[in-house]
């Protein structure tokens, strides 16, 4: 087959050794394995990837900035939009610091609703998680199994707050607006409808023995070089360290809810999952604790519409679905932040790619990204 | 009653008393390689539709539903969609040999039914050497596949392309020999033999006999065909499409036929061997035409093969050529010689 | 023995996978047939931005006051008030009210901020148009979007006392979503610094 | 260790290399010259007693009216369970700071995050490209308080009219 191209190399001849050549892929900005806009720049060995370079920005929105030009009550929308699968999670985290700044006293009732919200979107966004994992090793069924528990917990959201995405239920001092009659009801059935479900999912894939080849001992963390990397969440979890910031640092009502840290053993792609599984029910649990103990009262602290936290700095941090986001807030006592730096978990988690991708296959860059869940507008912000 | 054996010699003689030899021949070959391509075209857009609606149905989906009652004609649509699609060939394409993938792969895919036994005297052509040919012939594919891996001149293609050869080839050999021990028993290559040797009751279909075989045979045709937990070839999270990344239109339609024929072929190839083709399982039921039994069975296989599919993930290439290799060529050898010293021992 | 394990556990899984799946078949499918099914929404859906009219006497209850214009988060409300009071209700009114949807986040700090209940989020969807300008919606537009919105008085007492609508009004069908008139694109308006993504 | 006793122990330890700032929600915060960085950031990961594995969170902070711009270094250890809010103040015009990547990573796609925002140059940073922005970018560094871009439009203070 001669076509007469000019850029085709000249044929090897007998004398020039048949040399090996490493070669480039671009996986990505468009790819079906990316979970958005994310370019890896792959230096391949034929099916062996020798180095991996995450190209992000593509979703840059330079929401820091824009929240030095919004006030403390505005930038909540914005919130939702950092990271859109755990919207209650970046809400809270928000509310969190900037009552910390303040020294806001929350409402008995509206931490309890702040709870709930959060740790069922904490479902939901695992759900997402297994979804998109099980889909990146090529299972396509649980995706859309997963899927079906998620929409029952968006709409509890949607009958809560009005939305099904961008939640923005939470306010500096509280929440929005209390939950509907039938909402306490709804939920414990909810509950108590997850529990098999989830077994449902394990005995598709936990033990299933493609499944276990493809994650068993893939893309190790070791613990020293998670926590050199800063990841957090479910992947410093996996990798065998027993933290997690709703028991360690605890915020909100979480000291009054008892519950189980699951951890791994080995840090490789299969522990990553079973800790969000496990986390799965663990939250559910705290769900059915916080029903079953929600208070009577205000949900929402006297905040003037004109909100003007006194002059100072504020670090605070929560665990996300995904590890811990943190928020850095600068005030110079006006409505307006002076500055906010936003401490995502995505961000830390995708940085530690490399480590954990170098020298295993094509096939297993998927499941590795996969496994730590990265959702890239929270990368990218 | 409803056996189409009688009909076609009907034509044929209707035929033949006006055509003379040489032209009855022309004419003959002509209508049966008609008929057959008509019906596995019709086949092929059946198994789309089915995969599909069997998928949503696993998925508590509900899949296609407005072309047509339930979206029969959905894939029909699809199929004249495609063919308005402009035809689109990449620059740096090596144009012949992309242009002429799709067309190998699509043509192979025929040729294997040439000595298919659909019924009772429903076959094109009875080889004697009909099941040599068969795995000879849809070995074809990966030449294609490897084609259209190299001329689309993509990465991701070319990975595809070749991740598909090996995994053919490596799983032909484990293919070939999980299908002897059903050979050896029927002590014939012949289709039309091998089916004849399964008559009776459902006993004596070659499964009782031949349980390893048919298991390494199904697993290694998963392979062959590129369903999933085998389709490394064209791993969607990881090649995008792999080998046919490039294609569009008319061309990609062929590829995708193809795939949905194939599968019926492999599937066809196990029924035939090791299910009785196309016998009844009892006797009393022979009252039912033999093709019937024949695309039952066939299409119970491609019903296991489409549940496999949307219940595991995938292989990793290195894994699957393992398990190949280490697996289950050293059981398909195991097979073999159970087999024969068991035909030594009792006959 | 370990490799017998191993292979008997795999086996077991493997066709606890397909039984699990296969459970499913048969089962009502959760999807709908979107254009001829619809999911109710909740009461609280917070859709398309509507402005809320008094039933009785079929004038907006908005005072172009500004509070929502000032909330929004991403500058969507362009709000002029009237320089006289409407001469039955004595109170002032937009005389521009313009929502730009392309903008709007649809996050419900206006309906919360206001104290009038004039303005409200429903669970009206589909209002995709082919040109982004006619999404620009203007004051009539909005006040037949909410004209069969039914709301209640929210506790605050309005300052000037009328007599509270008690009931959900029944009024007329909901209208086609009749593009408004394309307008210019607001140059005046705060626009936002950085899209949405 | 508290927060009392982490504050008495980095006095301590680095007399009048630091300089203690206003507590940050609980958080001992210390200004650190960008010469002492290194020395400090060396005692803070090797010091058992202080033993900071960890950094959560690295941003950059700018002051146009005093004309200075400065790096924030949110420290944690999990081996002590502890806190510590570090930061360094430049002068505006040229900034400059030693990268602490070499003691935590993570500082890696922090900082040049924060160099292509503020416009401070890390040195020794093993990778210095842009990170968020285009590679062709040169509209300035968008995070200064000051910046003014093409498309940029800085909102009414709507929250304090009345």
């Amino acid at each position: 087959m001669m076509v007469d191209s000019p850029d085709r190399p000249e044929p090897l001849t007998g004398d020039r050794n048949l040399e090996t050549e490493e070669f480039v892929v671009n996986m990505g900005p468009q790819h079906p394995s990316t979970h958005g806009v994310c370019r890896l720049i792959l230096t391949m060995d034929g099916e062996v990837i020798k180095k991996v370079v995450p190209d992000i920005g593509f979703l840059h929105r330079s929401i820091e900035k824009i929240a030095e030009n919004r006030t403390y009550h505005q930038f909540m929308i914005y919130t939702d939009r950092i990271d859109y699968v755990s919207s209650m999670n970046a809400n809270h985290a928000w509310c969190v610091a900037v009552e910390k700044l303040a020294g806001i006293e929350v409402p008995e009732r509206a931490e309890y609703l702040r709870v709930i919200m959060a740790e069922l979107n904490r479902i939901a966004s695992h759900l997402v998680f297994l979804a998109s994992f099980a889909i990146d090793l090529g299972a396509v069924t649980p995706f859309l199994y997963a899927f079906r528990e998620r929409e029952r917990i968006v709409d509890l959201f949607e009958m809560t707050c009005g939305q099904r995405l961008t939640y923005n239920y939470m306010r500096i001092g509280g929440v929005s607006k209390d939950v509907p009659k039938d909402f306490v009801s709804e939920t414990k059935k909810f509950c108590s409808y997850l529990y098999p479900r989830v077994d449902e999912y394990e005995a598709i894939l936990t033990e299933n023995p493609i499944f276990l080849g493809r994650t068993k001992g893939i893309g190790l963390l070791d613990l020293p070089t998670a926590i050199n990397y800063s990841v957090s969440g479910p992947p410093l979890r996996g990798s065998g360290l027993k933290w997690d910031i709703r028991k360690d640092e605890p915020y909100s009502a979480y000291e009054k809810f008892d519950f189980d840290i699951p951890t791994g053993e080995n840090g490789d792609t299969w522990d990553r999952y079973k800790v969000r599984i496990e986390e799965m029910r663990q939250s559910a649990r705290i769900v059915e604790q916080a029903l079953e103990g929600l208070p009577e009262g205000g949900i929402k602290a006297k905040v003037p519409a004109r909100f003007r936290p006194p002059q100072g700095e504020a670090f605070a941090r929560i665990e996300a679905p995904r590890g811990e986001m943190a928020y850095f807030i600068v005030s110079d006592g006006s409505t307006k932040p002076y500055r906010v730096k936003i401490r995502t978990a995505s961000f830390c988690n995708l940085q530690a790619l490399p480590v954990m991708a170098r020298g295993w296959k094509i096939a297993d860059i998927v499941a590795i990204f996969g496994s730590l869940d990265i959702i890239l507008p929270e990368v990218d912000r | 009653m409803f056996e189409l054996e009688g009909i076609f010699s009907a034509v044929g003689d209707f035929l033949a008393s006006f055509l003379g030899a040489p032209l009855l021949q022309i004419v003959s070959i002509i209508a049966v390689a008609g008929v057959v391509i008509g019906f596995l075209m019709v086949l092929a857009l059946f198994l789309v539709w089915w995969e599909r609606k069997l998928s949503a149905d696993f998925q508590v989906r509900i899949g296609p539903m407005r072309t047509g009652p339930h979206g029969v004609l959905q894939t029909i649509a699809d199929a004249l969609k495609l063919l308005q699609k402009e035809d689109i060939v990449p620059l740096t394409a090596d144009k012949k040999v992309f242009f002429w993938a799709p067309v190998i792969c699509f043509v192979t895919c025929f040729l294997a039914y040439i000595c298919m036994p659909f019924g009772k005297g429903l076959i094109v052509r009875d080889l004697n050497i009909g099941i040599l040919y068969i795995v000879a012939i849809t070995t074809f594919t990966v030449i294609s596949l490897l084609m259209a891996g190299w001329a689309s001149n993509n990465k991701y293609s070319l990975l595809g392309g070749m991740r598909s050869a090996a995994q053919i080839i490596s799983y032909e050999v484990p293919l070939s020999l999980s299908l002897l021990g059903a050979v050896m028993l029927a002590q014939s290559l012949s289709m039309v033999t091998i089916v004849q040797g399964q008559g009776g009751s459902f006993l004596h279909w070659y499964i009782w006999r031949q349980p390893l075989g048919f298991l390494l045979y199904v697993t290694a045709a998963t392979a062959e065909v590129n369903r999933t937990p085998f389709d490394i070839p064209e791993a969607e999270q990881e090649l995008v499409a792999g080998y046919n990344i490039e294609y569009s239109g008319m061309k990609f339609a062929m590829f995708f036929l193809a795939e949905f024929i194939n599968m019926f072929t492999v599937c066809a190839i196990a029924a035939t061997l090791f299910l009785g083709g196309w016998n009844p399982p009892f006797e009393f039921l022979s009252f039912i035409p033999s093709w019937v039994w024949f695309l039952g069975k066939s299409l119970f296989l491609v019903f296991i093969l489409m549940w496999f599919r949307w219940t595991y993930p995938r292989l990793r290439v290195d894994q699957l050529m393992a398990f190949a290799w280490k697996f289950l060529l050293p059981l398909a050898f195991l097979n073999i010689i159970v087999t024969g010293f068991l035909i030594y021992l009792f006959e | 023995m370990r490799a017998a394990r191993q292979v008997w556990s795999g086996v077991y899984n493997l066709v606890l996978g397909l039984v699990t799946v296969f459970k499913h078949l048969g089962h009502k499918a959760i999807t709908l047939q979107y254009p001829d099914e619809r999911m109710p929404m909740f009461e609280r859906s917070r859709g398309v931005v509507v402005l809320l009219s008094d039933p009785e006497t079929g004038k907006l209850n908005c005072t172009a006051c500004m509070v929502c214009a000032r909330i929004c988060p991403v500058y969507a409300i362009d709000l002029e008030r009237s320089e006289e009071p409407d001469p039955e209700t004595k109170k002032r009114y937009p005389v521009k009210f313009e929502i730009d949807n392309t903008t709007c986040a649809f996050c419900g700090l206006c309906e919360e901020a206001c104290n009038f209940d004039a303005i409200k989020l429903t669970g009206k969807y589909e209002f995709s148009v082919y040109d982004q300008k006619t999404l620009l919606y203007d004051r009539d537009f909005l006040q037949e979007l909410g004209r069969d919105v039914p709301y209640e008085k929210k506790k605050k007492p309005l300052p000037k006392a009328k007599a509270a609508p008690k009931a959900d009004p029944t009024s007329p069908k909901p209208e086609e979503p009749a593009s408004p008139k394309p307008e210019e694109s607001p140059e005046e308006s705060p626009g936002e610094d950085k899209p949405e993504a | 260790m508290t927060p009392e006793e982490l504050t008495s122990k980095i006095k301590a330890t680095f007399a009048e290399k630091v300089e203690e700032l206003p507590a940050v929600t609980g958080i001992p915060a210390f200004k650190v010259k960008p010469e002492h960085l290194e020395e400090v950031c060396t005692t803070l990961v090797s010091d058992p007693e202080l033993n900071f594995d960890n950094l959560p969170c690295l941003g950059g902070i700018d002051y146009p009216e005093t004309n200075e711009i400065g790096v924030v270094y949110c420290l944690f250890s999990f081996a002590k369970r502890h806190h510590l809010n570090l930061r360094v103040i430049m002068p505006r015009d040229n900034p400059e700071v030693i990268s602490v990547s070499k003691f935590w990573v993570a500082a890696d796609w922090f900082e040049r995050e924060t160099a292509e925002l503020f416009g401070i140059k890390f040195k020794d940073h093993p990778d210095p490209r842009p990170l968020l922005l285009i590679e062709e970018w040169d509209e300035g560094y968008p995070m200064r308080r000051d910046w003014e871009g093409k498309d940029f439009i800085r909102m009414p203070e709507t929250g304090q009219e009345k």
